[in-house]
């Protein structure tokens, strides 16, 4: 047992968290949010550059070989800046999902470029009523020739609106929804049949909805087989967002800190009303527990598939939810007013925070998944 | 004991149900179901079908063109127009400065600012809130310094909800620097026209522009629109966030809040039923459900005493904070009910006659930002943490 | 819509006040409770000299022809004193089962008698698995010429160490949760084959496990169909304990907001530390919820029987349980250690109100109920 | 990285698993488990076991009898413990008036107590509390004053938990009468034996008698019994406080309550079904088990950091806060899960070696006292409204 970071992990950290500090003012974050491509392209050229993007990568395509705690690091330093960036969606959920599912040309293809950053993918999985349930798939793909034609409705694919390469998942056997007969294709978005409605977030990034009339795409993996690989890479997804929740939390959480001890009204700071003080206790108590659970999620997000790894994950992914709306509100209500407002940088971290827990399972939906399979014993 | 209304207010009730069936226009009912952005014109136009009726002012003497009715008429109007999607009424104007002038302001005041209120020709908005006072109202800074005939006027005023539409102002300024705190405050009417005032908009976090800053430089106001007494102004302050704290459990709306929750619930899915189906969210409506009934109760027993002459004590600012809470968690599990679709932000879709292509469902838009907005609820009006304050002291009278 | 008070249930209201004032002090409960009967016999007695036990009865027996709210105002003077007379036991939920039930020659016999206080009676409905399920019944009774023969237990009979009678429900049909074939029967616990286990409980009360070896017993109302009415009459028994509630809720208030004035740390009354002044408003907004769905319950409870009765009151039974709940255990937390001890009045009263949620349903069972019957407009 | 343990603590873990399983006795195990009345002989069985095999006193230094532990091995040992049901060690000799003596006491005092805390023959309670003095412990009032080779010493101490048992005990007395609030306070050792000291039970609500009132009337105390120095006592008292305050979290003890909840709740029945199987009471269960976790995950964090030699900061009065909170949560449910059998109260099922009828469960007699017993928790230890002010003043510095 041991929290430490060795050595690279340390440096790793290091790298990341100067590049959002020198990049990430909140003047720039909000530029970024607001051009057309949602996030810094430069940016992530950079984080390119430093090899951040080819980290959970194997050594041969400049990675790092890295796991989960090196996805929590940068995970939460991306937190600390609110960055704008498809980073869990590209780096980790797609080349998570080609580099399980994929075949040798297809990893040859893609992994290297992921991991460059020279391509960013996105990843389609959530469905007009799916609700979290990654199962629920009405997307059809139906076999022809040596490839496939894939007709349906994607929805709230974030990173999908500049994304080279799009994964989205069809059916090719079974009904609504049954874990068999899903499948896993790349969809290149300026395929024939393909249209996007691109749209910005509540937290400031962008995504699309995708549309599919009859477009062509490459299977990946074997047919009818995607599901088990879906759910085991949105675990890591899962374990990635932990670690940006605690991130986005942590500077909460010190913003409002620091406006307690600044902020004056009858007379006094503010931080001196033990009402106050008390909730600022519970908020960092939320963080540690967030803190400690995102550390459990990243220590199990690349052990093997089991059912205890899945419960474990969904307990964090619970605990983050909730922790993330309670620092999120309160740190509202702890600013009063200001932090109403669109210019307040903390007003985003809040937005973000509370969003976090619509991707990929809110506090109901991983609560029955843990209960579900609560040990006995 | 009776928790039935009498035949007579019932009688009232469908009176009042069958008025906004009639009148109120089906475009603003959906506007406000939805979620969807007024314009000034629609706050107008309902105002003025309200004024037509007589209704614009229940709380008003008669004689100044207000109604006989009495607490509970008041509560059965409010919650059937919440109930038949009428929009909540700009208060600034008809509510609070209103109040203050009939009970402070001399002969020529009401004269004068009464009709254009009824008549709609004025729209008020405040000037209490300043950005260095928060909770703490009485450390205001904006200073108004008598020259002749004049006060001039210098400092900035915030949160005034819908100062880009008024006219008029309404403003607590400091006449006398040298009192202490709430000594020294006096109010002031000033016309938004005015040279030397600048409104600001201020972008609420959900992308909204609701509120504003409102600067002040050098700014003449002639001393006939001092309300009250100079340096008394507190009285006036004190009377007007009175007359504010009642109604703030905003029963009426969460009840229409938590019917469009339900509405929400019955077509958003998960595990293939309706979302409404699954036991621990249908558990949570439920629960929210009761607490909102045990606070209409609590607001229902308040407007009973006041009818019988009583003055709510630390009642309505438990109620405030309940109903606050209520609303809040309303809004919560509305935004929870649309999964991944509470991300879309579509401030296209929010407004009314968008006719392109509708992303989810008309509703589905507006709930993600109505959760960020309305986390002000615990915020203005006096915050929760206030509220909590001011019964301690009546408790605890330490 | 009016909440004041006749001229009658004012003076009622002080008769209650008074008695209570006047006998209930905290040594003397804590004599009654040691005692055998485990009440003061001569409270009860002096309840049915002040008519308060003929209350709900019609003139005819001595009654008042009062609801729900006359019982409401009785029940909360009785929960201020902590008493510990079974007068929801035997005077709402017997003489309510016996008016609604039973035949004239039962009316006579026994509503007087209840009326006039001379006959104690309990009622038994609960088993070992039933969890508050009144139509989980076990006991099994069978016809035998004109009398009924009962076999089985019945569990937690509060009052059923002294009562005269004990109504029992118990199967002639159907199922284990069948509400058909469920019937009420009228046992003398003095009869042949009858067992009574008795004991103390944690609120300082007693009551019986009711063994049933082959019990010869008399049949109220029509066989096999009991069901409704016990819903019906459990009701009755909810408002009641909704108002006992609020009764005890208010002293432990009252007792909390006097010890917080008095109390000193640190120098200071603990009463002038934010966080303790604003739990104690909480405590008050607790309050304050409890006793409008006490009212609430109180109006509703003698109206005929609906969905909707049954849903509000549910609705009256939930808010209770978690306000009580909020109230006992603030109410220690805000004394520290001298409200665990025994020796403290103000721990009786967060015993009682964690009781009353073990009676009729807890918060999950109401909760639940209430949300089976959504409205859904 | 590492949330596993290494192979040498694994390995560690299965001595402690394989000594608990064999020396650990079947009904000492039973008492706890199904929370029946320990008796004084219990815990001296299970201490003199733990004696025999050089564990009963891991904290202490190896030299006077001690381990070489570190916090890891520690916690595994206290883990196990509480998952093999050894009752929770009592601990105001061997990790409370033990550790002041071995840091502030002379060799003359080490060489007197310790040995007799190892062996059993000494059992130590605090004096501490006072009546008046609840979380504000530095207004004590027991009064020492030095009367040639003795102390004469006078007052009352309060919440003195098993005192009935003690032949010894520690306490804080004041012996500079002028001196403000912590100074002029010292640290005596006092033998119960000693003419003047009454002890009275106290009776908790659940009407167990596990605290005592402790009376002191000129009673004569040689002066060889103060360690450190007179007047400054305060400085042994912060030091065990310290000391105190790790493993408040109780992780151990909350998860085998936890897992006595779910055999409780497989058993009990709702709707003809284990509640268990009850989709609000399971996920009421799921929530506590994650909350629990979480716990535990950050309890490893302070253990891992201290074996590196850290000081654990706010985190262990956030942790005390959690952890009681958790722990009050399990004893809820329990309570909850009996339904209407939460009422009878059945102090002879609760002695271990019952033999009458048992009315519903073995475990059932205790689960609603236990409740109630555990609202100390957040009350004694430091309230937990006292931890959140030790953790707002390290963070806020104000």
């Amino acid at each position: 047992m041991d929290f430490k970071l060795t050595e690279e992990q340390q440096m790793l950290k290091e790298t990341a968290e100067r590049l959002v500090r020198d990049v990430y003012t909140f003047d720039k974050r909000m530029e970024f949010s607001d051009s057309e491509a949602g996030f810094s392209t430069a940016f992530w050229q950079q984080m390119g550059e430093l090899g951040l993007t080819a980290i959970p990568f194997p050594e041969e395509l400049g990675g790092f070989g890295g796991t989960g705690i090196e996805t929590m690091l940068i995970m939460e330093q991306l937190g600390k800046g609110i960055c704008l960036e498809p980073y869990m969606e590209s780096v980790i959920l797609a080349g998570g999902l080609i580099a399980q599912l994929g075949n040798d040309s297809q990893k040859d293809e893609l992994l290297g470029a992921i991991a460059s950053g020279e391509l960013q993918a996105a990843v389609a999985l959530d469905e007009l009523h799916s609700h979290y349930d990654l199962s629920h798939v009405t997307t059809t793909a139906k076999a022809q020739g040596s490839s496939y034609v894939l007709n349906g409705r994607k929805g709230v694919v974030i990173g999908g609106q500049t994304a080279g390469k799009i994964l989205v998942s069809a059916r090719t056997a079974g009904d609504i929804c049954d874990q068999q007969g899903i499948s896993l294709f790349l969809v290149d978005p300026s395929a024939a049949g393909v249209r996007r409605r691109v749209y910005s977030t509540v937290d400031g990034r962008k995504g699309c909805e995708l549309f599919l009339d009859n477009v062509e795409a490459e299977l990946l993996g074997n047919a009818g087989d995607a599901y088990d690989a879906i759910r085991y890479q949105s675990g890591r997804a899962i374990a990635a967002l932990c670690g940006e929740a605690v991130g986005a939390m942590r500077t909460a959480c010190d913003l409002t800190l620091d406006y307690l001890k600044t902020r004056k009204q009858f007379g006094v700071p503010i931080g001196k009303f033990q009402v106050l003080q008390h909730r600022m206790v519970d908020m960092i108590s939320e963080l540690e527990r967030a803190t400690s659970m995102a550390i459990l999620a990243a220590c199990l997000a690349d052990d093997e598939d089991s059912a205890e790894r899945s419960a474990k994950l969904s307990a964090a992914k619970f605990t983050i939810n909730r922790a993330a709306r309670y620092v999120a509100e309160q740190s509202i209500q702890l600013h009063g007013g200001i932090a109403m407002t669109w210019e307040y940088n903390g007003a985003h971290y809040a937005k973000r925070l509370v969003t976090i827990s619509h991707q990929f399972g809110d506090d109901d939906h991983h609560l029955e998944a843990y209960a579900n399979q609560l040990s006995l014993s | 004991m009776e928790i039935h209304f009498s035949p007579e207010q019932l009688a009232f009730r469908d009176e009042v149900r069958e008025f906004l069936k009639q009148e109120l226009p089906a475009d603003i009912a959906a506007k406000v179901k939805l979620g969807k952005h007024m314009s000034k014109e629609d706050h107008e136009r309902w105002q003025k079908i309200l004024s037509a009726k007589g209704w614009y002012a229940p709380g008003w003497p008669v004689e100044h063109g207000g109604t006989d009715w009495g607490p509970v008429e008041k509560h059965i109007f409010d919650e059937e127009s919440a109930a038949a999607g009428a929009p909540r009424l700009v208060p600034f104007g008809v509510n609070m400065v209103a109040p203050v002038i009939i009970k402070f302001g001399n002969e020529e005041q009401k004269r004068t600012y009464l009709p254009r209120i009824l008549s709609g020709e004025d729209w008020w908005c405040q000037g209490y809130s300043e950005p260095g006072a928060g909770s703490d109202l009485a450390s205001l800074k904006t200073r108004a310094v008598r020259d002749g005939d004049h006060y001039i006027v210098n400092g900035q005023k915030t949160w005034t909800t819908l100062g880009q539409h008024a006219n008029w102002i309404f403003c607590l300024v400091r006449t006398d620097p040298e009192a202490q705190q709430q000594r020294g405050i006096s109010f002031l009417l000033i016309d938004m026209a005015t040279p030397g005032i600048t409104v600001r908009p201020i972008l609420t976090l959900d992308g909204d522009h609701e509120v504003n800053e409102v600067f002040f430089d050098d700014v003449k106001v002639p001393v006939e629109n001092l309300v009250g007494e100079e340096n008394k102004g507190w009285t006036c302050a004190k009377y007007l966030l009175t007359h504010e704290r009642t109604g703030l459990a905003g029963i009426g709306a969460s009840k229409a809040a938590l019917r469009h929750l339900k509405r929400v619930a019955s077509k958003q899915q998960k595990n293939g039923k309706p979302l409404i189906e699954d036991t621990l969210f249908r558990s949570q409506i439920a629960d929210v459900e009761i607490q909102l009934m045990a606070a209409e109760m609590g607001t229902l027993r308040i407007v009973a005493a006041a009818s019988e002459g009583g003055v709510p004590g630390s009642e309505s600012s438990i109620l405030k904070v309940q109903g606050t809470e209520i609303r809040q968690a309303i809004t919560h599990l509305l935004r929870k009910a649309l999964g991944p679709y509470a991300l879309p932000f579509l401030p296209e879709e929010m407004e009314y006659g968008y006719d392109g292509e509708v992303l989810l469902e008309d509703y589905s838009p507006s709930l993600a930002s109505s959760y960020f907005n309305m986390r002000k609820l615990s915020i203005f009006g006096g915050s929760n943490e206030i509220q909590k304050n001011i019964v301690s002291k009546m408790i605890l009278e330490l």
